[in-house]
């Protein structure tokens, strides 16, 4: 096996803090994630791993702090300019558009570049209809790779939710990011769901390149996949490291203890 | 039962994209069409046309414009009768004010008209969730039914305050029978549903149900909400204003602001709500069945009265159409939030699966 | 069909240069591969093989499901001489390792990571193997173990040379003659190494052409190629006759989508085992259950009017007016619609091979209007030995010998075959090829068997099973227990039975029943019964068999050859044959003999005339706990019949 | 000046019911999630209801007495409410729990249309009187302070105490009852309320109920005023602006916003209706309410909205 290279810092988030209200869901929170790499978030629940996404592709605005993607600093992010620039997320508790089949769920992940306008819509007019089918065959190069073939047509609703996740992770692959943040994938997963989950994930991560940055409650799945690992609890950040180093950090260990993990 | 789709295999994305992938689909709906063409003006009545059909068409075809809003986007309205209002009153201005303008183009523009109503309305709808937009839309039923009495303009000054028109036509081809009316209409609501269906299949369609099944995910995907809501407000009110104005034009000829009132507005959501929610061919069953069930129950209810020995004035028979289009509307949003139309889908999927269940 | 397949490649790519060659569903659509495309594949890929030193006479090893590239692979080596050996793609790793090194094979064609992953791991054993190619590059970017390539690169660099080259690819096919070897197909035997099973381009394409001519191919058939072309069965019917007839061959999305992918094709040759068929019955079964009552009722009544009428009009006959319109009201409303749900709508032929059938099975698809036919061959005859005509299908023959094939029957009941079309030898195995293959050019198929009065060919058994009775009425009669059993355990009520008679005055056999049907059968009839061996001991069952053995043995009079194995006396055993005692191989075969030694008991009681016999049997039960079972078993006599005909 | 006075103190009066039926409206709201948009239709029927009785139960029990036959009749139609409230909850809400604000939303349509027909099916459609006896005469009041004093209605005084009344008792129960207390859990957060023990369902049917009261009260004092009829329910549903401007969940807001909708109104209709053809008061409610929107999407007094994702 070749070793793959990681290249420099692509998203680095500096001081972050997030208060809903009174209660403050981050403070001072700082890490940088490498092109390429895949780096984990884990922490206890409630420990703010999800606002923390939130913050990187602008659904929450947090009070202070800046965040650095490829050399622009945003004080904070707005979502749609985050998707431009090819950030793509999936969600914890599922959040697919339960009206539609899989296959358009994963077109809306290419909206972004769709350029002809309502009448050429309406029409299906040359261009429009060319667009469509270009279009399709991305989506479904993603189908083929996520093995969902037997699915395509599916209302998502009517799946289970193994893949259901893997719709979600394929809706963000349609998107063809340049970081995929990832919101606890395996969450409620049974053990070849998450080891599936796991491959696809690595694949991704060695067939496009892609910066993954992955949130995960639970320790022991992520720790050997990915290359860093931050740590938060309580909103705070109580570890940054190689998954050997935060392991052994004492608290972290503490964090963890007693958690059922 | 009637499906035979051995062999018709799809070798290109254009192929698999079409309205109707299946060949029998295909040929079912072009039947259809040609039916409604050729056979109905055949086999039907003056009295179906005007009574029933032309009715049942512009109401389908306004039911459209309101699923584009409610149905696709999620987007609450209770004011599609006003933007009906505006595009048959605007196209009642643009033609008795512009010399020699086409019919055509006099419709349209109404529906130009009420479509830049609809995006001056649905503009809240960037601020604020679903149910304050239907005070918003509100807002916008009283107003343009009050500005449509109170100021004389929009009558062209007419005492009675009624708008008129007469002797319609489109290159030479002068619209005056019912027949005539029927296939006008015809032609405009097939084409409309066409482009409709085409719009909620395509990207634009996507966004909305995006943003109407989970508008945050559709945010961080890129969909701008606000974006993907004034166009469902301007898609919708532009073909709610064209079937406002062939209500005014083609079938009632002679109306007041009160052809358009809220219960206008409720019908159309009922039509939606009956017909299904996201489904275009749901508008259809959605008009049928508003059309078809007063009618019916004007027939049945004094007959069942009698039965009883009681007498049924026209007041009850009104007042029992209030109870059970109420009472239906929430035995569907209970039962079946998808409307006749997902009993449709469901047929259609059982034939093709026929014998099996599933 | 004197030629050799890449010949037949470049032949419809003259023709037919823009004709779909191949299809496959790849990214929600049907991708066609035109015969001109289909050569250029080849062409490059040879001369990317070429340039890697693929040489003539040496073996290529192609592993993984069917794909135009992977076929286009194993014409590429033919083209070039070479010997193609596809693999299961679904064996394990260590059971690559003999082919492998048997044919010292340096070069593995293989479909995608999961494949590479294998060769990699038995490359130690196979010091051989230098280069591994692999079609799908998923996941295998960074690996970068010594000759692991991509087929595209071999396809780049091949494209460049055919340019210098233009004619490089003819000449080697020119080259090839058609006694050159051209594949070779291990089949796995029960005992000691699998066996490579050589065959030439003459011996593959000849059957292929007999079987075309004799069902009237075109090059309008549509094929899906659903099996492991490591097969032979699916290797002659999408690679042999593709070629030979120029059809269609589609390949499926995944194994995941086929019966979707069935379903969108409709091929119009299809060919299946059994088993397949025996799913398909089965999901058809189920979900018809969750049917609507009126559905229910509908379905039940056209089939059993199906099961009354449709073989006779499949086999030509002329049925009356009613039940011909019957017949099309049904058609329209039942077994059309069937047709289209399975995928069968346009199947003109269909065959079933490899195992014995169930004639209710076999009668199901052909009563609902699917042309399935049987037919006889095996690995060494390329397939095509007999095959039914249209019109002549039954459910216990295997039909007529076809073109260009020639068979007789050794004293010993084994059927001999001859023909164009048997394997060249046993790859390095002179001992092997000697015992099958006679000078004169007779093949030992090692089934027992002989021609019908119809003139079909009747497989009764293997040879090695076949005994004699010994003295009694028919002293010396030909004695076929796993036909006897076949027909036996075609009944739903019986799931294993046992037939002794070898060396003996008469036949007398031992029956499992089934108990989720006989169990259905009793509540039915409201008789209580407590477990299975209570229910195995009631009279009512008892008689029940009864009658599935009288029918058997007057289906069995009908052979004067078979005559002699009716069954004179049975039993109901009280525990069901079990692989964890030793009774059934692990394969759920039966193993005769030991339970002959196991139940000696019964075997006596059976020949001793006795009508009752007590045994307690150990048994051992899923948690591995071992106890005892006994039953008071009563046995049974069962009505014999006179044979009825002289043999043919 | 004192026509302005007077004009105002007419919008007040008006107010008052707007924050009345309002109430209930945000009650409903903060307990279950529903934007009833039967609001105006109850209020017509519990409306209908009582003038109704008011007018049978001398006939049927021959009795004279104004007062009694408002009274009694005034508990039966709050009978009526219960039963509505109780009916509401067994048929429609419990079997949309947990659907979106919308598809309740279209519910409370269908529920509208549905007493729509029932209560003119069982009432009649006329027009109808309720006479509380109230004195009619006006009175001149603070004529110290103007020439002429200003002009005021008598039973627009005793009206606006009633229903100032109405809003102070249940102001009351919210704060001080243990049912009120609940109702609050239930409003701030369904789950919690549950896992504690309060009973959804029971919790629907009071707050309907309330509603059901608020109604009757309000239409009981618009119908004295204006007659009982259909336009009652228009008039009504002005509590839907109403309560966006003063923030879909919070009581004072309702009140508030409902004085405020009340006077602006009333002065807009006096001031620049004329200029445009009068009538504005029909939508200058919605059009102002729709404006605060823009700029405050929450309301006044609501509270801001964040997305968990």
């Amino acid at each position: 096996m070749a070793p793959k290279k990681i290249g420099d810092v692509i998203l680095d988030v500096r001081n972050i803090s997030l208060r809903f209200g009174g209660v403050k869901a981050l403070s001072d929170i700082s890490f940088d994630v490498r092109e390429h790499e895949i780096r984990a978030i884990i922490g206890p629940n409630g420990a703010g791993k999800s606002s923390m996404l939130n913050c990187i592709n602008g659904v929450y605005k947090p009070q202070e702090g800046s965040i650095t993607f490829r050399g622009q600093t945003f004080r904070h992010m707005n979502s749609r300019q985050v998707a431009q620039m090819g950030v793509a997320r999936t969600f914890q508790n599922l959040a697919l558009f339960k009206g539609m089949s899989v296959i358009d769920n994963l077109m809306t992940g290419r909206n972004l570049r769709i350029r002809s306008n309502l009448l050429l819509q309406a029409l299906r007019w040359g261009p429009a209809e060319r667009e469509e089918v270009e279009h399709r065959e991305k989506v479904e190069h993603i189908i083929d790779f996520l093995e969902i073939q037997a699915y395509r047509k599916t209302p998502v609703g009517q799946l289970p939710y193994g893949l259901q996740k893997r719709v979600d992770l394929g809706r963000a692959l349609a998107m063809e990011p340049q970081v995929l943040l990832l919101d606890e994938p395996m969450a409620g997963m049974n053990v070849e769901e998450k080891q599936d989950m796991c491959r696809f994930v690595l694949d991704v991560n060695d067939e496009f390149g892609t910066t993954i940055v992955l949130i995960e409650h639970d320790m022991s799945v992520v720790m050997d996949i990915s290359d860093r690992v931050v740590v938060l609890d309580y909103g705070k950040k109580i570890g940054d490291g190689s998954a050997d180093e935060v392991r052994a950090n004492p608290d972290v260990i503490r964090a963890y203890l007693g958690t059922s993990h | 039962m009637f499906y035979r789709e051995n062999g018709q295999f799809q070798t290109s994305y254009q192929a698999d994209q079409q309205i109707f992938p299946v060949r029998q689909d295909r040929l079912a709906i072009l039947a259809l069409i040609a039916f409604a063409f050729v056979g109905v003006p055949l086999l039907a009545d003056e009295y179906l046309f005007r009574a029933i059909l032309v009715p049942f068409l512009i109401l389908a075809l306004a039911a459209i414009g309101v699923n584009v809003l409610v149905g696709y986007c999620g987007q609450i309205s209770l004011g599609s009768g006003a933007f009906m209002a505006v595009g048959a009153y605007m196209a009642y201005n643009v033609f008795i004010r512009v010399a020699e303008v086409p019919l055509i183009v006099a419709l349209l523009a109404g529906g130009l008209c009420a479509m830049l109503a609809g995006i001056a309305f649905g503009i809240p709808s960037l601020r604020v969730k679903g149910l304050y937009l239907a005070v918003a839309t509100l807002a916008a039923q009283f107003f343009f039914d009050w500005l449509f009495v109170r100021v004389p303009w929009f009558t062209n000054h007419s005492p009675a305050g009624t708008a008129e028109v007469s002797n319609l036509g489109m290159l030479g081809w002068s619209i005056d029978t019912p027949l005539d009316k029927y296939l006008f209409v015809l032609g405009f609501v097939v084409v409309f549903a066409w482009l409709a269906k085409n719009l909620v299949r395509g990207p634009i369609g996507r966004e909305w149900m995006a943003i109407r099944d989970m508008d945050v995910a559709a945010a961080v995907i890129g969909i701008r909400p606000m974006y993907a809501k004034l166009t469902a407000f301007a898609v919708s009110s532009f073909i709610v204003g064209v079937a406002g104005a062939l209500w005014a034009f083609i079938h009632l000829g002679s109306w007041e602001p009160l052809a358009f009132d809220i219960n206008r507005s409720f019908q159309l959501l009922f039509i939606v709500i009956i017909g299904g929610l996201g489904s275009i061919v749901g508008c259809f069953f959605g008009a049928a069945f508003i059309v078809i069930t007063p009618i019916a129950l004007n027939q049945m209810l004094p007959w069942l009265g009698a039965l009883a020995g009681v007498r049924i004035s026209t007041a009850m028979v009104g007042h029992a159409e209030l109870m059970i289009f109420g009472a239906l509307i929430v035995w569907f949003l209970i039962k079946e939030p998808h409307g006749l139309a997902r009993y449709w889908s469901l047929t259609r999927h059982k034939l093709r699966l026929w014998p099996f269940p599933h | 069909m004197r030629t050799t397949f890449p010949r037949r490649l470049l032949e419809h790519s003259v023709q037919r240069p823009r004709a779909a060659a191949m299809r496959e569903k790849r990214y929600g659509i049907w991708q066609a591969i035109d015969w001109q495309g289909m050569a250029a594949l080849a062409s490059e890929l040879a001369a990317g093989l070429h340039q890697r030193g693929l040489r003539r006479g040496e073996h290529l090893v192609v592993i993984g499901a069917n794909r135009p590239r992977l076929y286009a692979a194993m014409l590429a080596a033919q083209a070039l001489g070479a010997i193609a050996v596809p693999l299961y793609q679904d064996a394990a790793a260590a059971e690559c390792v003999f082919p492998l090194t048997n044919a010292e094979v340096r070069f593995a064609v293989v479909e995608d990571q999961e494949q590479v992953d294998k060769m990699l791991e038995i490359r130690p054993q196979c010091p051989l193997l230098e280069h591994i190619l692999f079609d799908d590059p998923r996941g295998l970017r960074n690996y970068d173990e010594p000759g692991l390539a991509a087929l595209e690169e071999l396809f780049a660099s091949g494209r460049v040379f055919v340019q210098q080259h233009p004619d490089f690819f003819q000449e080697q096919v020119d080259q090839t003659q058609p006694d050159d070897v051209a594949a070779m197909f291990f089949t796995s035997g029960t005992t000691g190494n699998p066996k490579g099973v050589v065959h030439t381009h003459a011996t593959l394409l000849d059957r292929a052409a007999a079987g075309a001519q004799f069902d009237k191919l075109t090059e309008n058939e549509e094929v899906l190629a659903y099996l492991p072309p490591a097969w032979i069965g699916q290797n002659i019917f999408s690679y042999a006759q593709w070629l030979a007839c120029g059809y269609v061959v589609n390949c499926p999305e995944s194994a995941a989508t086929v019966t979707i992918d069935l379903k969108e094709i409709g091929p119009t040759y299809y060919f299946a085992p059994p088993r397949v068929l025996e799913g398909l019955l089965t999901s058809v079964t189920i979900r018809m259950e969750d049917a609507s009552a009126l559905k229910r009722r509908l379905y039940r009544y056209f089939m059993a009017h199906a099961s009354r009428v449709g073989p006779a009009l499949m086999d030509g006959q002329t049925i009356g007016a009613g039940d011909r319109l019957l017949y099309a009201l049904g058609n329209l409303l039942v077994y059309g619609p069937l047709r289209n749900t399975l995928g069968f709508s346009r199947v003109r032929v269909a065959y079933t091979a490899g195992e014995a059938i169930g004639p209710d099975l076999f009668t199901f698809y052909r009563s609902i209007g699917i042309n399935l036919k049987q037919l006889y061959g095996s690995t060494e005859t390329a397939v095509f030995v007999c095959l039914q005509p249209d019109h002549e299908a039954r459910a216990d023959t295997v039909g007529v010998p076809c073109a260009g094939v020639e068979i007789k029957l050794a004293a010993d009941g084994e059927i001999l075959v001859r023909s164009a079309g048997l394997l060249k030898e046993y790859y390095k195995n002179e001992k092997a090829t000697r015992e099958v293959l006679t000078a004169d050019g007779w093949y030992h198929t090692s089934d027992a068997g002989f021609i019908d009065a119809s003139g079909h060919l009747k497989i009764i058994d293997r040879i090695k099973d076949v005994g004699r009775l010994r003295g009694g009425a028919n002293d010396g009669a030909l004695f076929a227990p796993k036909y006897v059993e076949n027909k036996l355990k075609f009944f739903p009520y019986i799931k294993e039975a046992v037939a002794f008679g070898d060396g003996r005055e008469k036949v007398c056999a031992m029956i499992n029943i089934d108990a989720e049907a006989v169990g259905s059968w009793a509540e039915r009839r409201n008789l209580p019964y407590a477990g299975y061996t209570d229910l195995a001991g009631k009279p009512e069952v008892l008689q029940l068999i009864k009658d599935c053995v009288e029918q058997v043995n007057a289906d069995l009079s009908r052979d004067a050859l078979l005559a002699g194995s009716q069954i004179h006396r049975f039993l109901v055993l009280h525990k069901e044959l079990d692989p964890d005692d030793g009774e059934l191989t692990r394969t759920n075969k039966v193993r005769r003999a030991y339970i002959g030694e196991k139940y000696a008991l019964l075997v006596d009681a059976l020949y001793g005339g006795l009508s009752e016999q007590f045994i307690e049997t150990p048994v051992r039960f899923e948690d591995g706990r071992s106890g005892k079972v006994s039953a008071r078993l009563r046995l049974g006599e069962a009505r014999t019949y006179a044979s009825v005909q002289q043999a043919a | 000046m004192g026509f302005f006075l007077e004009t105002v103190f007419a919008g007040l009066m008006n107010g008052v019911l707007y924050a009345l039926v309002a109430l209930g409206f945000v009650l409903i709201f903060k307990a279950s999630g529903v934007f009833n948009f039967a609001q105006g239709a109850m209020v017509l029927f519990a409306a209908l209801a009582m003038a109704r009785f008011a007018e049978w139960l001398p006939q049927w029990l021959g009795f004279q007495s104004v007062l009694l036959a408002n009274v009694i009749a005034f508990m039966i139609a709050a009978a009526l409410m219960l039963v509505f409230a109780w009916a509401v909850e067994r048929l429609v809400l419990r079997h949309l729990v947990n659907q979106e604000g919308v598809t309740l939303l279209m519910a409370t349509l269908g529920i509208t249309f549905f007493i729509d027909g029932f209560g003119q099916t069982v009432f009649g459609s006329d027009i109808y009187s309720i006479n509380l006896g109230l004195p009619k005469e006006p009175v001149f009041i603070l004529e110290s302070l103007f020439p002429g004093g200003l002009l005021i209605n008598q039973d627009d005084l005793v009206t606006a105490v009633m229903a100032m009344a109405m809003v102070a008792l249940l102001t009351l129960f919210f704060q001080k009852t243990g049912t009120g207390r609940a109702l609050r859990a239930v409003a701030d957060n369904h789950q919690a309320a549950q896992s504690v023990g309060i009973p959804l369902g029971r919790m629907w049917v009071i707050v309907w109920f309330i509603a059901g009261l608020t109604a009757l009260v309000a239409g009981m004092i618009w119908g004295a005023k204006m007659g009982v009829q259909f336009a009652l329910t228009f008039v009504a549903l002005k509590a839907l602006p109403v309560i966006i401007l003063g923030g879909l969940t919070s009581v004072p807001g309702a009140i508030v916003a409902g004085l405020i909708i009340g006077v602006t109104e009333q002065l807009a209709e006096v001031y620049i209706g004329p200029l445009v053809g009068g009538g504005i008061q029909i939508w200058f409610a919605y059009v102002l309410a729709m404006v605060v929107l823009l700029f405050r999407p929450q309301g006044l007094f609501g509270e801001k909205i964040i997305d968990r994702v």
